[in-house]
């Protein structure tokens, strides 16, 4: 198959319980899917099987023809599998400019060196560069994460990921938290992502899944309940019943 | 205004005057010992001893001023202490360093004697090795062999031929239990087990369970004086051993004074052998444990490092008589060689040779004294014991 | 730029600590050898959030793999710093192996194990160590052939300052390296840093491997210094003195670990000269004070100072 | 048979007594997030002052161990509201820091006024017998100690699970704001927990000066068994507690007994090997 990444049958038990059952989908190059489903779907519990967080109880996960499936986190994103991070885990202490930088110089296995200086490579600082201005983060280079806006912490995940120069992209909630009057520029950044990498996008806000996704596949209870496009989602039976289920229990519980 | 000025440098004037001249006429004497922390008690003691000598001899020697300058070390720590003794030889200038708790301690300041001309007079530090690292070392303490030594003869006589060792594992501890196997052994007994005990032990039971199975008729034993020796002698007792009649030797350090109320009636019985019990009766101990027992602030506080202070001092007094002020490390040391005297713990003498203190060794039993309270008595007396573990170098 | 002028103010600090204490400079070796092992234990608690209670096995490491060396003829005094590198980055790489294994109070609980394993191995082995009685006569060789270590101090005092301002350019390098930044990010957020696509273990165990070779050359300084390597330089309570020392000065800074190593040793011999029998006291007293004035540590009270006077002059301009 | 009985009874013993001492540290460091370095402290002020009422003024050995929980903890009264109420919280290299400075404090005063002497606690005659229990002879006061700790350990264990003060107590520690928002008093809570932990401090001090002798350097020369102890059983685990006590009491006693000249090396690769296998301790708390 010439699929870039698939993942077959994941399933992962806790205790007795499924919180992934067999779970299959393949994504070719360019792709841009959406992963979406009501709270407690198993959305992060996917995430972290097809990162290597997580260990499945059973299925594979394959990369460009490999199944990585055996590998650890640290493995497979260095063979091109990305995440960023629903939360955003970003170093405090340290400004924009420098996660990148030790993103890149991670990438080049450059990172453990002692002998050279951070900003001693002008490629990699060229580069940098670059990636923070495709994401309008150049104002905010050389400040403190912690200073910056949320907006722009979110948009500095995406750039790390960038950074490593990924063949698959696993964005969690790229635009979790943002105010409203930053969603726009993520969105612009969404846009901008390299053409011929694959994007698995997870998200609530269905404005943002319209206008990003070819493809959308909807997860409920652990368990692939939709596969398509887009506009057939609303439409879908299954999908109605578990959203619309959900919304009930929460009305109910209000 | 003037009048005040003037006033002001008279007083300036005097105050100046009287240093100088004081300096001048100062020998100054720095004493390391462990002040405070775990062992303060036994700094303590020094401390005493040496308030006591100058209370008793006054603070003056052929018209010099002594004075003491003292630097707490509160544990074995070769690298402060050469800190402290560079800092009293340089800074201070003092001429006679004393005291010395542990023996790395003196280890360390073993090699800045000869180039600080300056002797030092060692009143505890119990490692038979030290005295040969320098030639400008005195020591009028003990070593853990001359205080050991005697038990063999004792165990024999008292009828017993197997006996069950139980040392801290440290070095007096393992020196301790070398010199009563040696001892022992020529005197015709048999050792039949030898057990080290780790020095932070806070529960002997165990061991005690070891001592009832080995089969032994009694038990030598050796550990620092303070909190470990109260639970060993506790679990002597609770475990029955006492009762079975399993007898008990050991070296003064596990019945000093100091420990004796802590022990209590459990102590009653325990046969140690020691160069000094504060209940020695002598006018000359009567002297100094009432000027000790001021000096150190509480009878129940008084213990063996005060002695070895007090006669270190009394060392060092004859050191300073001898080279009138002048500070001459060499002939300080070789006046004080073969000096005899009559000291609290009985009569004493520096030998000429190994510069070690020749002195009496007693073999004393824990019994109550009429007022209840247990004190360590006197009841054989080996006299003019050498180091054993120098004479064999 | 600040670092060159912070290594210029190292440089004045010890020249001015030699021109004014003469008469104490054994004590200021004694300084420079803990500030060393101080050092050491900001690379692992510092810069990579391993917190440690053990790391004078790798300064006891160090300082008894020079004293032996020493007693066994090897006299010159760099190739003796070496020797005592070597050992405490192996012992480091071997302490490292076992501590990344855990987390939190855990790793606490098992630098204090090892701490204590080495100090029992090192009382066991009498007859390499000396055991409790020290390990005695070292005669270290003069150094370059023509600086003897004698009773005023002043070659072991300037060797040892050579030495500390080495490894500070050499450590500065370091935590300002790629390397060291990585370290950084798995301080805050290991997790983050798998995602980056690097190993955590095999970073964390390199800064073992300089932090021991650091804390090592600290213990053979002691060792030649001291002429006697003791017991005391493989224990629990060197260890823990040396982290407070360094949660005094500041964590993460470098700089932190030479203030509060030179304020906790210099206090505590200040107070217990003035009085040998109850200094702790006084000691204590300062920890709690600082905790409530400072509660990042003396280097951290600094630079809010600092950064306060920069901000009302940048408010001005 | 009856050396290995009379080891399991020595072991049992001498684990709680670890445990009586422990166990406060142990709800300090998992409940309260504090690292009380200075629990030793306490323990030996206790110590002092149950030594002072039944030694110097006579009274009872229950009175004693009365006075000295009540007398700790009012010394402790002032300490918490000067001192740890501002660590709450904070980093615990801070806390550390803080807590070092206290039991110097403590170390340096108690030196100062009672004297570097050893402080004992006179036991009464019923205890200070020794009791002939079949195969081995066994001090009346180690039976006392194995009842304590299993009282203590029944006891906190109905307080922290069974009372509206334990729900309030965990409630706490999960979430100190959502409990303050639904109307608990976190501060008394924790003010409640800090006296409670004293409490059973100065309880172990007392009761376990048989084992670890009182004196002014109490609390540092036993600091690293008490660490120990807390970490391999999970800070905050009562049972947890319990098992580590009973655990490393029976290594420490056997490998002194089997072979005592290795008893550090057993117990501390026992602590390695521990920790290796369950990092977070027996029963500890997710981090």
């Amino acid at each position: 198959m010439s699929d870039l990444f698939r993942v077959e049958g994941l399933t992962k038990n806790f205790g007795g319980l499924a919180v992934s059952r067999e779970i299959s989908l393949a994504m070719p190059a360019g792709e841009r899917l959406a992963l979406i489903g009501p709270n407690g779907a198993g959305k992060t519990t996917f995430v972290n099987l097809v990162t290597g967080q997580l260990q499945p109880s059973a299925g594979r996960v394959v990369l460009n023809g490999e199944d990585v499936t055996g590998l650890g986190a640290v493995e497979r994103v260095r063979k091109g599998l990305v995440r960023t991070f629903q939360v955003t885990r970003l170093f405090s202490d340290m400004t924009p400019e420098e996660h990148v930088t030790l993103t890149v110089l991670q990438r080049e296995r450059k990172a453990t060196r002692i002998l050279s200086r951070f900003r001693g490579n002008a490629e990699v600082a060229g580069e940098v560069e670059g990636l923070l201005g495709t994401l309008g983060l150049l104002e905010v280079a050389r400040r403190k994460v912690g200073e910056i806006a949320y907006g722009q912490q979110r948009l500095l995940e995406i750039a790390i990921a960038l950074a490593l120069r990924p063949k698959v992209l696993l964005l969690d909630e790229p635009a979790a938290g943002v105010p409203s009057s930053d969603t726009p520029r993520i969105e612009q950044a969404l846009e901008r992502l390299p053409p011929e990498l694959a994007v698995l996008m997870i998200e609530h806000d269905m404005d943002l899944v319209f206008r990003f996704a070819k493809r959308v596949v909807v997860l409920a209870a652990g368990e692939i309940i939709f596969k398509g496009v887009p506009s057939e989602v609303a439409a879908n039976s299954r999908v109605r019943e578990a959203y619309l289920g959900n919304y009930a229990n929460a009305r109910s519980v209000a | 205004m003037t009048a005040g000025k003037r006033i002001l440098g008279a007083a300036l004037g005097a105050l100046l005057l009287g240093t100088v001249s004081a300096a001048a006429d100062t020998i100054k004497v720095g004493i390391i010992g462990p002040f405070s922390g775990p062992f303060a008690l036994q700094g303590k003691n020094f401390q005493a001893g040496v308030e006591a000598y100058m209370a008793l001899n006054g603070k003056s020697v052929k018209g010099h001023d002594i004075e003491v300058i003292y630097r707490d070390l509160p544990a074995a720590n070769p690298a402060q202490s050469r800190a402290l003794a560079q800092e009293l030889v340089v800074k201070e200038k003092v001429q006679y360093l004393g005291g010395v708790y542990f023996t790395p301690d003196a280890m360390a300041i073993t090699p800045l004697l000869k180039q600080a001309n300056t002797p030092l007079v060692i009143f505890n530090a119990a490692t038979s090795a030290i005295m040969t690292q320098s030639p400008l070392v005195v020591r009028s303490s003990f070593t853990t062999a001359q205080t050991t030594s005697p038990l063999g003869k004792i165990a024999i006589e008292r009828g017993v031929k197997k006996v069950i060792s139980a040392v801290s594992d440290y070095g007096p501890g393992v020196d301790a239990e070398a010199a009563f196997k040696k001892a022992f052994e020529a005197a015709g007994g048999q050792v039949v087990e030898a057990i080290r005990m780790p020095l932070n032990t806070n529960d002997f039971s165990p061991i005690m369970q070891r001592v009832r199975d080995s089969g032994a008729e009694a038990v030598f034993a050796f550990l620092p004086s303070g909190p470990t020796t109260l639970g060993f002698v506790k679990a002597y007792n609770d475990t029955g051993l006492k009762q079975a009649g399993i007898k008990f030797f050991a070296p003064g350090d596990l019945t000093q004074e100091s420990d004796l109320p802590a022990l209590g009636d459990g102590a009653v019985g325990l046969l140690t052998t020691f160069h000094y019990a504060v209940s020695h009766d002598s006018p000359e101990n009567k002297r100094f444990v009432e000027a000790a027992t001021k000096a150190v602030g509480g009878a129940e506080q008084l213990s063996f490092p005060s002695v070895g202070a007090y006669d270190g001092m009394h060392v060092i007094y004859k050191m300073i008589e001898a080279t009138d002020g002048k500070q001459d490390a060499q002939k300080a040391v070789d006046a004080v060689k073969g000096l005899s005297w009559t000291s609290p713990r009985g009569p004493v003498s520096i030998d000429a040779e190994t510069r070690h203190i020749t002195e009496n060794i007693y073999l004393r039993e824990v019994v109550k004294g009429p007022d209840g309270k247990t004190y360590n008595k006197e009841i054989q007396t080996f006299p003019n014991q050498k180091d054993p573990g120098l004479a064999t170098q | 730029m600040r670092d060159v002028a912070g290594i210029v103010l190292i440089v004045a600090a010890g020249m001015a600590g030699y021109w004014l204490f003469p008469d104490n400079l054994a004590l200021l070796t004694r300084v420079i050898a803990v500030a060393l092992l101080v050092l050491s234990i900001d690379l692992i608690v510092g810069y990579c959030g391993v917190a440690t209670l053990g790391q004078a096995a790798l300064f006891g490491a160090g300082a008894y793999a020079a004293g032996i060396a020493c007693v066994n003829g090897v006299t010159e005094p760099l190739t003796l710093i070496a020797i005592g590198a070597l050992a405490g980055a192996v012992a480091g790489l071997l302490m490292g192996t076992i501590m990344l294994r855990a987390h939190g109070l855990a790793q606490l609980v098992l630098s204090i194990a090892i701490v204590q394993l080495f100090h029992e191995a090192a009382n066991k082995a009498s007859a390499y160590t000396g055991g409790s009685d020290g390990l005695a006569g070292l005669t270290v060789g003069p150094l370059f052939g023509v600086f003897e270590f004698d009773l005023w101090g002043q070659t072991a005092y300037l060797f040892g300052l050579a030495l500390l301002v080495l490894v500070f350019i050499a450590l500065k390098f370091v935590v300002s390296s790629p390397f060291g930044m990585l370290c950084r990010g798995i301080k805050e957020d290991p997790v983050r840093i798998k995602a980056m696509g690097s190993f955590v273990f095999p970073v964390l165990l390199k800064m073992f491997v300089i932090s021991g070779a650091v804390a090592g050359i600290g213990g053979a300084l002691a060792a030649i210094s001291t002429q006697v390597v003791g017991l005391d330089s493989v224990s629990f309570e060197l260890s823990a003195n040396s982290l407070v020392m360094l949660v005094l000065g500041g964590l993460g800074t470098l700089y932190g670990a030479l203030v509060g190593t030179v304020i906790f040793m210099g206090f505590e011999h200040a107070v217990s000269a003035i009085n040998p029998f109850h200094w702790m006291t006084m000691v204590g007293a300062l920890l709690i004070a600082v905790v409530l004035a400072a509660p990042g540590g003396l280097s951290g009270l600094l630079e809010k100072i600092t950064a306060s006077g920069k901000r009302t002059r940048g408010g001005r301009a | 048979m009856q050396t290995i009985l009379s080891i399991a009874i020595d072991a049992f013993a001498y684990g709680m007594a670890l445990f009586i001492i422990c166990i406060g540290l142990s709800l300090t460091m998992g409940l309260m997030r504090v690292v009380n370095l200075a629990h030793g402290a306490f323990a030996m002020i206790a110590g002092y002052i149950a030594s002072y009422a039944a030694r110097d003024l006579g009274l009872g050995y229950a009175i004693a161990i009365f006075l000295a929980i009540i007398g700790t903890i009012v010394i402790s009264i002032p300490l918490e509201r000067l001192l740890y109420r501002r660590i709450y919280g904070s980093p615990q290299l801070t806390q550390v820091l803080m807590t070092i400075g206290i039991t110097f404090c403590v170390i340096g005063i108690t030196n100062y006024f009672f004297g570097p002497t050893l402080k004992t606690i006179p036991l009464p005659g019923s205890l200070s017998q020794s009791v002939n229990v079949g195969f081995k002879t066994i001090a009346a006061h180690r039976l006392f100690v194995m009842a304590c700790g299993v009282v203590v350990a029944l006891g906190l264990w109905f307080l922290i699970e069974k009372t509206a003060f334990g729900i309030k107590l965990r409630a706490t520690v999960d979430n100190a704001a959502m409990a303050d928002a639904l109307g608990v008093r976190t501060q008394v809570v924790y003010a409640v927990s800090f006296a409670i932990a004293i409490g059973l401090a100065a309880l172990g001090g007392v009761v376990g000066a048989e084992f670890l002798p009182i004196e002014p350097y109490y609390a540092l020369r036993y600091m690293v068994t008490f660490l120990v102890v807390v970490s391999v059983g999970g800070a905050g685990s009562i049972p947890g507690a319990v098992v580590a006590c009973l655990l490393l009491g029976a290594v420490d006693t056997t490998g002194r007994y089997l072979m005592p000249e290795f008893g550090n090396f057993f117990f501390y690769a026992a602590v390695i090997a521990i920790v290796c296998v369950f990092p977070r301790g027996f029963f500890g708390r997710a981090q």
